[in-house]
C-alpha cells in the first residue's frame, strides 16, 4: 500500500479531487499548508515599501491507494495540477505497512 | 437664519446614523461572501461612499432637491435645476422660513447618505466578480442618470410626488430601485464561477450580524429622520421601525424552523433587513399593529423570495431582489391598504380605511415604473462598461480570489508563524506574488 | 401634542443607543464563548429583540407603565392596566401636558429597549447548551412575568415606588434582575460538558472588544436617556456613566496585575461592564467623586466575584452573575451611602449625607426582593420547560458544536480553499451534513 | 440653571459618538498589526480612556480648561487653574448664562473624549514591542504635561488662542499633537524586530474597516460638536467633513492605483482617516468645494507621507506621523489660505480670501510650536521610562506575541477542536504555559 | 520505528487521546484536515438550495510508536475513535528510519 | 529519498528556514500542528480557575531530500531549532518511493 501526498496550487484542489474520482479513487483527506521550491524569491511591494516573500499557501492532498494503482494516481495527479508555471507542486509516494477503516476494524486494501 | 436646534440636533445625529449604514452594508454583504472575496465586497460600499459624496457636492443635490426654474413646469416633473451646485447656495440658509426648521447644509447631508447607501446596495448582486474600475463607474453613471432623477420624482417634486405618492422613507426611491438595478447587474455579469455547485456559504457571520446591527440602528436615523422633523409622527415611524423589523425577523426563522428544520443566524439577519426594507415606504403612515403585520408578511415571502434566483437562474449573489426589491414592494404597494395618516396633497388613506383605490394604484405604479426604469437603465449603463472596459474579472482571478488579484490584500492573516518571509502560513500573501507566479 | 424638540431629539437618540446594546452585548458574549457557539449566543440576544418587542407592543408596556384603574389601588402596586394594548393609545400623546415632554411612543420605545436587553442579559448563564426553542419561549414567559412587573414596582408607580427606591436607569429592575434569573437558569441546566476541565476562553477577544464598546456607547443613552429629560441631571448622569466605568475598568485590571500577574483584555472588558452596571442606578444621584469610588469598589469586587462560580459549582457561563448581580447589588445599595441628589417623593439622600437609615433599607430590600422573585419565578419557568419540551440540548450535539446541529451554520469559514464541495477546510460543514453522517 | 435643549441633546450624543472613536480607533490599530498582538494593540486604547478619564476628572478639566486666577495673567497664557478639580463645580452650571447653552458637564464631557483619543492615537506608533505599564505611565504623564497645557493654549485661553489661531476641531492639539508625539516614541522605543524584513500586514482588515467605519461616525461628533451649538456652522462642519473625507479616501486609492496598480482597503482606510485629519482644523472655517480640494490633497500627500518612515529608517508601525502629523498640519496650514468663515476675535479669512500673511504665519507657528513641544516632552517622558521601569519588552516576547507573553491571551481561537485540553489547535495557550515551557 | 496516523472525528480527539495516555504513549502531533471516503455524497439545504457537500472537517492524529506497541496503538486508537457510522476515519502506518529529539539530539527509542 | 519532518517552536521556523537554505535545501512545506510530548501537564491560570493544558502549538516542516543529504538535513534542522528547553520538538525521516515535479513531470532526485 501507497500513501500519495501531493502538495498543489489551492485553487486546483477541484480539478485534482475530479480527477482522482472519475479515476476510482473513493477517498482522500485534504489540509492546507504553505511552502516554497523554485518559486520562491520574488518581491512583493505593500505600502511603499518592498519585500522578499518566501512561503506561498498551498493544498495538501494525501490518498491512500494500493500499490499497483499507486503510479497511476500519481500521474492522475499531476496532469490535473499542471498549470505549466512554477510554484506547480510536488507529489511524493511513501510506503504504507497497514490502513485500517476505524468504522469497521477492517484492514489493508479492503479499508480504502 | 434660524432654525430649531431639538429639530437640527435630531437630523445631524439622523444624517450620522444613516451614514454608518453604507458602513454596516459593507459588513452585511462582506460576511456573506466568502473569505476572499470580502474585503472586494466592502470596497465596493466604501467607493461609493467617495463617487456618490463627489457627485451629490457638485450636482447631485441640485438634481435631486432644486426645483427647475420655477418648478411649475414639465421638466421639473422629470429633474430638479443646478442651483445648488457645489451647494455654495446652501451655506447658512434653511429648510424653513418660520424657524422650525434645519440649515440647508444638514438637510443635503441626510439626503446624501440616502443616495449613498442606494448605490452601494446594488453591489450585492454582484460578488466576486466585479471589475473595481467598472464598479466605480457604473456608481457614478447610475447616481446621475438613476437616483438623483427617481429621488426627484418622488421626493423633489416630481411626477410621482405630483400623483401623491406614499414613500416616507424610500421604499420605492431606495429599495425598489436598488434592487432593480441589482437584477440588471447580476443579468449584465452573469453567475459566479460554482454557482448552484458550491454554497458559497457566509464566511464570517459574525461580521453579518455586525452589519446588522448597525443597519438596524442606522435605519432608526433613516425611518424617523425622515419625518425631518422632531414629532408624533417620527416617533410614530421609530416604533414602527422597530416592531415591523422584529416581526419580520421572527416570521423568516419561523419559516426556516418549519421549512428546514433549524432557524438560522443569516435569517435572521435577512429577516431584519426584509423587516426594515418594507417598512420603509411606510413607517410614519401606519399603525403599530400594521407594522406588526406587514413586518410578518414581508418576513416570510422575502424568506421564499430569495429562493427565485435558483428558479430563474440569475445570480444575484447576496439577494439584493429577493430582500430589498421584493420587500420595498411589498411595503410601497401595502400603503394602498393601510396608510392612516397621509399627510402631503394628494397622499390618502389606504383601502381599509377608506382611502380610494387611486392611492393603491399609485402606490403600485410608483414601484413598477421606478423598478422598470432603473432596471434598464442599469442594464444600458452594465452593458456598455462590459463592452467597452469589461465589468467581468478574468475567471482565475475570480476562482483565486478577488481579494488578492484585484487589491493585492486577503481580509484575515490568523496564522500563528509571522516570522520572516511567512507573512501567512494560511493565507494568499500578495496579488503581486500571485501575479508573478502564476504569469 | 405639545412636546420639547430638544428633549424628543435626546430621547429618540437615547433608544435608538438602548437598542444597539442588544447587538453589542449579543457580540461581547459571542466573543466570550468556543467558536463552536458564537452563532447560538448572538442568537439569543438577537431572538430577545424579537421576542420582547412584539410581546411589549401587544401588553408589555400596559403591564409595566399604564396605571391599573386609577393607579390608586392594591393591584397597581403589583402590576399595570391594559390601556395600552397594541399601543394605539399612545400615538399622538405626549408624556407631559406643559410641552416639555416627548411623544409617548418615544417614551415606550425607550422603555422597551430596557426589557429587550434584560432578557437577553440573561442568556449569558446558559452559553453553548440550551435548546432555542426553549430560550425563545423562556424569553416571552420570564418577560411577562418578571420583567414587565417588576418594572411596574420601580418605575411604573408600583409599591417599590411607593417605598421611595433609588433606581436610576436600572440597576435592580434590569442588573439585579437579570442576574438572579441567569443564577436560576444556571442550575435549569447544569454545567456545561467539560466545564472546569477545559478552559473554554474567549475564541475571539476582538469581538468581545467590540461588544464593550458598542455597550459603552450605548450606555450612555441608557443611563444619561434615564432622566428622560435634557438637563443637568442628564449631563451628570453621563459624566459619572464615564468616570464609574473607566474606574471598574482600571480596578479590575489592577487586581488581574497583583493577583495573576497579567492584565487581559477580557478584564478590560469585563471591568468596564462592572463599572456600568453599578453606576447604572446612581448615576443621576451621586457627586463623580463617588461615581469614581464606587466604579474602584464594583470593579475590583466583580474582578473577585467571577470566580464565585467555581467555588459554589455553577455554571454562569459568562459571568452574568459576578457581573450583572454582584454589580447591580453593589451599585443599588451604594446609594443608602452616597445618594446626594434625590428627586421624587419618599427619596432620600444617603447616610454620609445625613439621609435616613430607612433609604439604605429600601435600597437593600429592593435588589433582595427583585432578585429572590426573579430567582425563582426563573427557576420555576425554567423547570417547566425542561420538563415539558427540554431546555438542553443533547451532549454530542454540545460537544460537536450548537451552532452546526441547532442552527446548521458555522461561525467562520476562513480556509482559503473553496473550490467546489470544499466548503470548508477548516471548519464543519452542515448540521445537515452532520445528522446525516453521525445518526 | 438654563439651558438649550436642542443645543445639549446634540452635545450629548456628540460627545458619546466622540467617545466611540477610541474603541473605534482601537479596532482600526487593533487590525493593522499582526494577530500576535492586536489584544496589546487594542488596550492600549482601552487603557487610555481609563487613564485620561481618572485624569480629567482630577485635574485635567482645570489645567485645560479654568481660567488661571482671573485669566487676564501670563500664566493663564500657559496653564488653567484648578477650580474645577474633581468636577464638583462644574454641578448644576452652564456654559452660558443666556439659556442657549449647555450644562458645563456635558461640556466637559465632550472635552474629555477629546483627550482619550489624542492619547490613544499615539499608541501606533510604538505597536508589538511597549511595556503595557510603561504606557499607562506614559500615557497619564504627557496628557498631564502636554495634552492639558496645549489644549489650554489653543481653546482655553492661552497663548496660541490669543495669538488667534484657527483650530476648529484640534488639527494642531490633536493630531500634530499626538503625530509628534509618537515619532518621539518611534525613536525611544526603536524598530520592530523583523521590520523591512517581514511585510507585517494588517492582520484583519475587516476590523480596520470597521474602525473606520466608527471613526467617520464619530468624527461627526469631533468636527460638527465642536461648534458647541446647533446652527448653521455645525450643518457646514458636518457636510465638509463628509466632503473632505470622501475626497480623501479617493485620491488615497488613486495614488495606489496609479504608483502600484491596485487599489487596496488599507488605502481607503487611511484615506478616509487622512481626510477627516486634515478636514478637522478646518471644517467650521471652509466651503464645501475647499473642504473638497483640501481632501484630494491630503489624501494625495499622506498617500506618500506614510513611505517617509522607511526612507528615514523611524518605525512608526501604524502611520500616525504619516497621517496625523502630516494630514493635521496640512489642514491647519490650509487655514492660512482657505478660510472663509473666522468666528472669533484675533481670526482672519484666509489668503485667497484677502485675509493677513499673518493668520498664515499663525497657522504654521500653531503645527510647529505644538509639534516641537510633544516631540521634545514625549522624547524626554518615553526616555525618562525607559531608563527606569524599561519601555520595550523582551526580543523573545515579541517575536512569540506580545498578547501572549504580555496579557496571557490570543485574540482568537477559531480551531474547530475545542475538546479538553484543547484550548487550541492553531494559536498559542498561555502565557502562563509559555512562560513555562520556555523558560 | 513506526509513524501511526489516524484521521479521525473531531469530537473523538478527546478519547483518542485519554486511550492513549492510558496505554502510556508520552506524545503526540495533532493537526486539522477534511476528508472524505465512503462518506461523502450526502447533501446540505442551505437558503432554499441543495448542495452535494464532499469534504468534512476531520482531525489528523499522529503517534511515533515503537516497531513493538505500533499494532496496539493502532488498536487502542481505532477502538476509541468508533462510533460504528461511516466517517469514523482512517488508520495507518508508516515505517520510521529515525527519531530524533530537538532538545537533547537523542535518536531512536529514547528520543520517544 | 527521504522526507523529513520537523515538528518545532513556532517562532524557530525562521532559524530553520534560515539554516537550511544555506544548507542548500531548496523547498520545503510548512504547516501548523499543535502537541505534546515531555513538555505536557503544566497548568495555566485564566479569570481565577486554574487549568491543565496539554496540546501546544507547534510548527511542522515537510522537507524531502536525497538518501544522502538525510542525515545532514536533520542536523541542520536540530542544531537550529535547539534552545535546550522542553517542548523543542521531535524530527523524523520516512523513505520515500519516488518524487515527481508537477511542473515539468520530473522524477527522482531532478524533481527536488
Ligand atoms: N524539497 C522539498 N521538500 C518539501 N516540500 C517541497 C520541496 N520542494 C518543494 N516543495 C513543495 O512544493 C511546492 C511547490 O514547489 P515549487 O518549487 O514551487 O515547484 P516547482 O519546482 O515545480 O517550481 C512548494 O510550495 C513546497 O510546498
Ligand atoms: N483513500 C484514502 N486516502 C486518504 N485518506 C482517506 C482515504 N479514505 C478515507 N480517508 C480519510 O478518512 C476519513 C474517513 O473516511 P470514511 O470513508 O468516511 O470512513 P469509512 O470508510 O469508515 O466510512 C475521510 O474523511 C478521509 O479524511
Ligand atoms: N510520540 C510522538 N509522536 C508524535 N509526535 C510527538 C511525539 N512526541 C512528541 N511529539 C511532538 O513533538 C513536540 C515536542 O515534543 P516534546 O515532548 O515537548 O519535546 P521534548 O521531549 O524534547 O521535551 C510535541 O509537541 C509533539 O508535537
Amino acid at each position: 500500500m501507497k500513501l500519495i501526498t501531493a502538495v498543489i496550487k489551492p485553487f486546483k484542489l477541484d480539478d485534482v479531487k475530479a480527477a482522482l474520482e472519475q479515476f476510482g479513487i473513493k477517498g482522500m483527506t485534504v489540509s492546507e499548508a504553505s511552502g516554497y521550491g523554485r518559486q520562491r524569491g520574488h518581491t512583493e511591494v505593500y505600502r511603499g515599501a518592498e519585500y522578499q516573500v518566501d512561503l506561498v499557501p498551498k493544498v495538501r492532498v494525501e490518498v491512500l491507494a494500493e500499490e499497483d494503482d499507486a503510479e497511476d494516481v500519481i500521474d492522475v495527479i499531476v496532469k490535473a495540477a499542471q498549470t505549466g508555471k512554477i510554484g506547480d507542486g510536488k507529489v511524493w509516494s511513501v510506503p504504507v505497512d497497514t490502513v485500517i477503516r476505524v468504522r469497521t476494524g477492517e484492514r489493508g486494501p479492503e479499508a480504502l | 437664519m434660524k432654525i430649531d436646534t431639538g429639530t437640527t440636533a435630531w437630523m445631524i445625529t439622523a444624517t450620522a446614523l444613516v451614514l454608518l449604514m453604507t458602513p454596516g452594508l459593507a459588513f452585511f454583504y462582506g460576511g456573506m461572501t466568502r473569505a476572499k472575496s470580502v474585503l472586494n465586497m466592502m470596497m465596493m460600499s466604501f467607493v461609493s461612499i467617495i463617487t456618490v459624496t463627489l457627485t451629490w457636492v457638485l450636482y447631485g443635490h441640485s438634481l435631486a432637491f432644486d426645483a427647475f426654474g420655477d418648478g411649475d413646469n414639465v421638466i421639473n416633473k422629470i429633474i430638479g435645476g443646478g442651483d445648488a451646485l457645489g451647494l455654495q447656495s446652501l451655506i447658512d440658509t434653511a429648510t424653513k422660513d418660520d424657524g422650525t426648521g434645519m440649515p440647508n447644509l444638514v438637510f443635503s447631508a441626510f439626503q446624501l447618505t440616502f443616495a449613498i447607501i442606494t448605490v452601494a446596495l446594488i453591489s450585492g448582486a454582484i460578488a466576486d466578480r466585479a471589475k473595481f474600475g467598472a464598479w466605480v463607474v457604473f456608481g457614478i453613471a447610475w447616481a446621475t442618470l438613476v437616483y438623483f432623477p427617481v429621488a426627484h420624482w418622488v421626493w423633489g417634486g416630481g411626477w410621482l410626488a405630483g400623483l401623491g405618492i406614499e414613500d416616507f422613507a424610500g421604499g420605492t426611491v431606495v429599495h425598489v430601485n436598488a434592487g432593480a438595478a441589482g437584477l440588471a447587474l447580476a443579468f449584465v455579469l452573469g453567475k459566479r464561477t460554482g454557482w448552484r455547485k458550491d454554497p458559497m456559504r457566509p464566511h464570517n457571520l459574525t461580521l453579518v450580524l455586525l452589519g446588522v446591527g448597525l443597519l438596524w440602528f442606522g435605519w432608526f436615523g433613516f425611518n424617523a429622520g425622515s419625518e425631518l422633523a422632531v414629532d408624533g409622527t417620527a416617533g410614530l415611524a421609530f416604533m414602527n421601525t422597530q416592531v415591523a423589523t422584529a416581526a419580520a425577523a421572527g416570521a423568516w426563522i419561523l419559516v426556516e424552523k418549519l421549512r428546514d428544520g433549524h432557524s438560522t443566524t443569516l435569517g435572521v439577519a435577512s429577516g431584519a433587513v426584509a423587516g426594515l426594507v418594507a417598512i420603509t415606504p411606510a413607517c410614519g403612515f401606519v399603525d403599530p399593529w400594521a407594522a406588526l403585520v406587514l413586518g410578518l408578511v414581508a418576513g416570510a415571502v422575502c424568506a421564499y423570495a430569495v429562493g427565485l434566483k435558483y428558479r430563474f437562474g440569475f445570480d444575484d449573489s447576496l439577494d439584493v431582489v429577493g430582500v430589498h426589491l421584493v420587500g420595498g414592494a411589498i411595503g410601497a404597494v401595502s400603503l394602498g391598504l393601510i396608510a392612516r395618516y397621509p399627510f402631503a396633497d394628494g397622499q390618502n388613506e389606504g383601502l381599509i380605511y377608506g382611502g380610494p383605490i387611486s392611492q393603491l394604484g399609485v402606490q403600485v405604479l410608483g414601484p413598477v415604473a421606478v423598478g422598470l426604469y432603473s432596471f434598464i437603465m442599469a442594464y444600458v449603463i452594465g452593458k456598455i462598461i462590459d463592452k467597452t472596459m469589461g465589468f467581468r474579472i478574468e475567471q482565475e482571478d475570480e476562482v483565486t480570489g478577488i481579494d488578492i488579484t484585484t487589491h493585492a490584500e486577503t481580509g484575515y492573516d490568523l496564522g500563528t508563524v509571522h516570522s520572516s518571509g511567512v507573512a501567512s502560513v494560511n493565507g494568499p500573501v500578495s496579488a503581486a506574488q500571485a501575479k508573478k507566479v502564476d504569469a
